[in-house]
């Protein structure tokens, strides 16, 4: 066992804080590093220590594996957090951590390298015997050999790069007229992305449900998984909202799912905290689909199910321990739902609003969990994700859940940006997502019920005149000293303001 | 003193009639409301009308008399037309759509890639220019056919919410 | 079965707020009644409508049963929700909703003047053969009397006011020469505080816990108990930190005690939330101690630990509905700590410190909840109780949760006022409390640990100078517009101040 | 320019040595610091010192050169020194006690009772008023023999933290 005592968080927003977090409770040292646009980002300010590593752009930053190294190094961190996006699947970061001595707190390079290329990962899957969706075997960058297998495995089907995530250089074919131009499109945005066009070419699953597996493996070859996270409420595929236990799911299917997840974990002789992801059909087959091989955003449903502090986890095997718990110890204690709350505008094509936090008052009491990173005054730069914080629920049943996050959406106000704080409450309380009757096309398919104004009445219309009204009043009698108007007598007076430079 | 008031779409004609401290009597168009008005500290009023409760959040926008109202479901655009402001409205009458030819940043971003050139004719939908914020590219696109006279960005600038980029006429 | 439709709640503060959260998730409309000093208060502003019932003394207003059940019959409420404290546990109260027609979420009237008063309590206890702690079986008024079943029972004891509640009225004694001085001051304070001066004695335990056990009770005979909470973590008789499970408990004393609490709601035929309080000394032998009619300030560590809202119990209860779980479908998962939030000065003999709230940052993540309803700017009144919040954690282990809370403390930020953050921080560190090895002696024992001075070294004082030094250099140059001293560029541009009046 | 600061009892030289925006050299007393600071718009000042990250609050007084400085485990009393505060402390020289001898509400709160009368004599210790907030009555006691000279408050009354009560002479 190897003692950790500093570690360095890769990363920054919500994540960098939430990993702080743990490594606080574990007595863990905590190194923030920082670039240009976040120098007084929250987790620059929670760590105990923090670097800067370059200018904005998370090429120059956050990508920047040797200024992160540099860092590491002057601070004496024992070991790396990458959280997750930027370097956190990353071989070649983490090969640089192991010649440099330092513990990267994730699988080995090798399994990164696999994992990582979607082709690659298909063929380790195959051959550990767990089903994968049709499709080609290796990249494709010829478009005529393209075309010929998209008809041997027969409309629809999905063109995916080769290198992706997060939904770009994708395209869904139904029509043979579209097969050429959506090739293009693909091969143009995964170049443009990740410097890589060649793709490949997947069975078009209908009605599909997105449901991944928690697994944890040791340095001893223990894993167990933490059950599924149901992930299907997506928009261009970026999730919005994740539960557990996914409302399609059976004992049976989840017991042999859970098994297929273990046994993919082991096949490639994985290390740490890791996600295998599957596409679910309507009559419960279940198709491989990708392995993250990090932390998930959507962590936390899993932790306040099973009642395990991945990231604790994930340290600890960093550590060389190992698991204090094997399959049988863990059970799944009633419901929990994420909501990704980002900086957007719903009415206008979720377009990205980065900006000035104005004020912000967040949900609290029973069952409720907040991980995010903004606070008042704070500026959202316009160079990284919009995922500003993500607001998780419990309940004893889905129905209470669902109750609670219906309250918690509604005590969660954010003024100065845009958010889709309101999106989320009405799916809330569309009848198909009440009923855990949804699959990948949610979103589509109940689009008119999701955008569109809501009717507040007249008199709540009136109330907000009277308050510009009331402000104005209140600017003029200051202004021009008039007598019209007498300023109420607040009970209290005034906070001191601190100037500000 | 009354005023009018723009809610969204909405005009309406608002005043003061009586005042005892918090306690106000006000006519908003033709309905007489008795109001109990706090603005607490945290920047908000607190309004108790016939019992019921409402917080109110008015954030105010660059233009001293402009806001943004925040309430429960929904968020209004409110602005205060006062005697300065109809001045202004009337004189400038009905030619305030210059601004939609123009391309305007919706938003904070980076300018990823300018694809016309100052002098160049450009048609309606044809895509003028590409703005990215937090990894998400967005293109823009004429709405007028007409001839690009000036470019106010370069490829690379950070630019404002609301900065023009690129005129057309 | 009645429907509820709307409740009234008869409080203030924290539990206001928490009572209409469940009422939201619930979709019961929910009203507020504030007084003078609370127009402004969170629990107005929380409520779908709010009645003003008179001046800020709680006499005049909250503890006014005939404004509230005026506010109840103007906004046409089924049911009012007394909270904690105030008209909780008043008969008369109750009474008087039965007759407008009110369900009052609570026992019946008779239940709670037979448990309000501690000999009639007392009584009730030993015939139904629970053990009592033994003393005096009613009500003296006569100093000789006293002064002889003082001498019958043996020294220590301890003198309570009849009416008492809260530590008013209460003296230990420990020499035969302190028993006359300390009977009058108890029955001075007595009379002053509840206008009743006669009181009962005690065998004083030493080395006593205070445990208590929650139970629930429905209109059709149910009754079930949420195990215990140790609450023994006190000062002057006011508990600070309250934990589930007691780290002294043993299965089998839990099971034999919880039988006790059922066995005394039923004795009582019991309706709703209740607790238990019992005494136990270091030998395991428990004394029923007093029965608390209501829900407990320190409810949430259950609810964390079962899973159970307990305010939605009370609610369906009082709806008449049968409990839906019996003693079997209950189980403690975890551990759960609260700390009480007090606006007082702990270096200052705990002196109390309403005033302006300057800023607040509360602790989130992983395992955290906090019921408070302060907000930065809002001016803690003279007038009510000194709590601003609760912080509970939960943890997988008692040693995750003390982790956990020590994280979330220093995590908690509330300056303007003084409050208890740094002091339970202390107690968080203490030895003894990590060991779990206390009784309600442990803060008088630790006195000299958890009071004086910090030590933070030289160099966080220099950058407190720093900071002063700056923000007085900011302001000479902006009165007097000098260059010696260029304002730094902030990255963002101001937030538009909104004006307060 | 440098000025003197007092941190609870320690009295520290301050000085700005070079600025390059939020890059910044000062001397305190003899150490030298090269620190990074950043007022925050939610009122806090994040330093990064030697890559240590500090969040320092500072909440200001009523007076405009006093404040308290909140640190992770400590609160101090802050105070700027300047040469117009230096020219009142010399003043008034080592005379800053007459304040000792008067009772001063320590917080806001309520007066229950009044136990003494103008003119009266009392004695150090004796009980001369009880002040009542939050549920909790305290006892303030005279802290000298003397006259009470005067008393600026009644039962009843509703008073301020720092607020003058009795005075003893």
């Amino acid at each position: 066992m190897k003692q950790i005592k500093k570690i360095l968080v890769a990363n920054r927003g919500e994540i960098a804080i939430r990993v702080m977090r743990t490594c606080r409770e574990m007595e863990i040292r905590t190194v923030a590093v920082y670039s240009a646009a976040d120098r007084t980002s929250l987790h620059v300010r929670y760590a105990h220590e923090a670097y800067y590593i370059g200018e904005a752009p998370s090429s120059e930053s956050y990508l920047n594996i040797e200024k992160i190294i540099e860092a590491a190094k002057a601070s004496g961190a024992d070991a790396i957090h990458p959280g997750y996006g930027f370097l956190s699947e990353n071989p070649a970061f983490a090969s640089r951590c192991k010649e440099e001595g330092i513990i990267f707190i994730g699988p080995s390079p090798e399994v990164m390298l696999t994992m990582g290329d979607k082709i690659r990962a298909r063929e380790a899957m195959t051959k550990a015997g767990i089903p994968v969706v049709p499709g080609t075997e290796s990249a494709i960058s010829d478009e005529k050999e393209a075309i010929h297998l998209i008809s041997e495995i027969g409309l629809p089907v999905m063109i995916k790069a080769s290198a992706g995530g997060g939904g770009r250089g994708m395209r869904l074919v139904h029509r043979y007229d579209q097969i050429e131009a959506s090739l293009r499109a693909a091969r143009s945005e995964a170049k443009t992305a990740f410097g890589d066009d060649s793709v490949y070419i997947e069975k078009y699953i209908t009605s599909p449900h997105h449901i991944e597996f928690q697994i944890l493996m040791d340095s001893h070859g223990n894993a167990v998984h933490l059950f599924e996270r149901e992930c299907s409420v997506q928009r261009r595929h970026q999730k919005m909202i994740e539960e557990t236990p996914s409302p399609l799911m059976t004992p049976e299917l989840r017991r042999v799912m859970g098994e297929t997840a273990v046994a993919a974990a082991k096949a490639v002789d994985y290390l740490g905290a890791g996600t295998i992801e599957f596409l679910v059909d309507n009559d419960l087959n279940y198709f491989f689909l990708e392995m993250n091989t990090r932390l998930q955003v959507e962590h936390p449903i899993t932790e306040r199910t099973t009642g395990v502090d991945l990231v604790k986890q994930q340290i600890k095997i960093a550590m060389g321990l190992p698991l204090a718990f094997g399959q049988d110890d863990l059970k799944q204690s009633g419901h929990a739902i994420e909501c990704r709350i980002n900086a957007e505008d719903p009415d206008n094509n979720f377009m990205p609003a980065p900006g000035k936090v104005h004020k912000i008052k967040e949900p609290s009491g029973l069952g409720i969990r907040i991980d995010g990173y903004v606070y008042e005054g704070y500026d959202i730069p316009i160079y990284y994700d919009s995922m500003i914080s993500k607001l998780i629920v419990w309940g004893k049943t889905r129905e209470i859940a669902i109750q609670r996050m219906r309250r918690a959406l509604y005590e969660y106000k954010i003024t100065g940006v845009k958010t889709s704080i309101k999106f989320l409450e009405k799916i809330m309380v569309t009848k198909d997502f009440a009923e855990g009757n949804y699959d990948t096309h949610f979103i589509e398919k109940n689009k008119e019920n999701l955008t569109g104004e809501v009717e507040t009445g007249k008199e709540i219309e009136d109330m907000v005149i009277i308050s510009a009204y009331i402000d104005y009043l209140e600017r003029i009698s200051r202004a021009y000293n008039t007598k019209e108007f007498q300023p109420a007598q607040s009970r209290w007076k005034k906070a001191p303001q601190i100037l500000h430079f | 003193m009354s005023v009018e008031i723009k809610l969204n779409d909405r005009f309406a004609r608002v005043e003061l009639i009586q005042q005892n401290n918090n306690l106000l009597k006000i006519k908003v168009d033709d309905t007489i409301y008795d109001i109990d008005l706090m603005h607490t500290d945290d920047g908000t009023f607190s309004i108790i009308e016939n019992n019921r409760s409402h917080d109110i959040e008015l954030v105010p926008l660059d233009h001293p008399k402009k806001y943004l109202g925040y309430t429960l479901y929904k968020t209004f655009e409110v602005e205060v037309i006062d005697a300065e402001t109809r001045y202004l409205l009337d004189r400038v009458g009905g030619q305030l759509d210059s601004d939609e030819k123009n391309i305007i940043a919706p938003m904070p971003g980076k300018i990823v890639r300018i694809l016309v050139a100052e002098g160049e004719e450009v048609t309606k939908g044809q895509t003028v220019i590409i703005l990215a914020a937090m990894k998400m590219e967005s293109e823009y696109k004429a709405t007028v056919d007409g001839i690009v006279s000036k470019i106010s960005v370069a490829e690379g600038d950070t630019v404002e919410g609301n900065q023009i980029l690129i005129e057309i006429e």
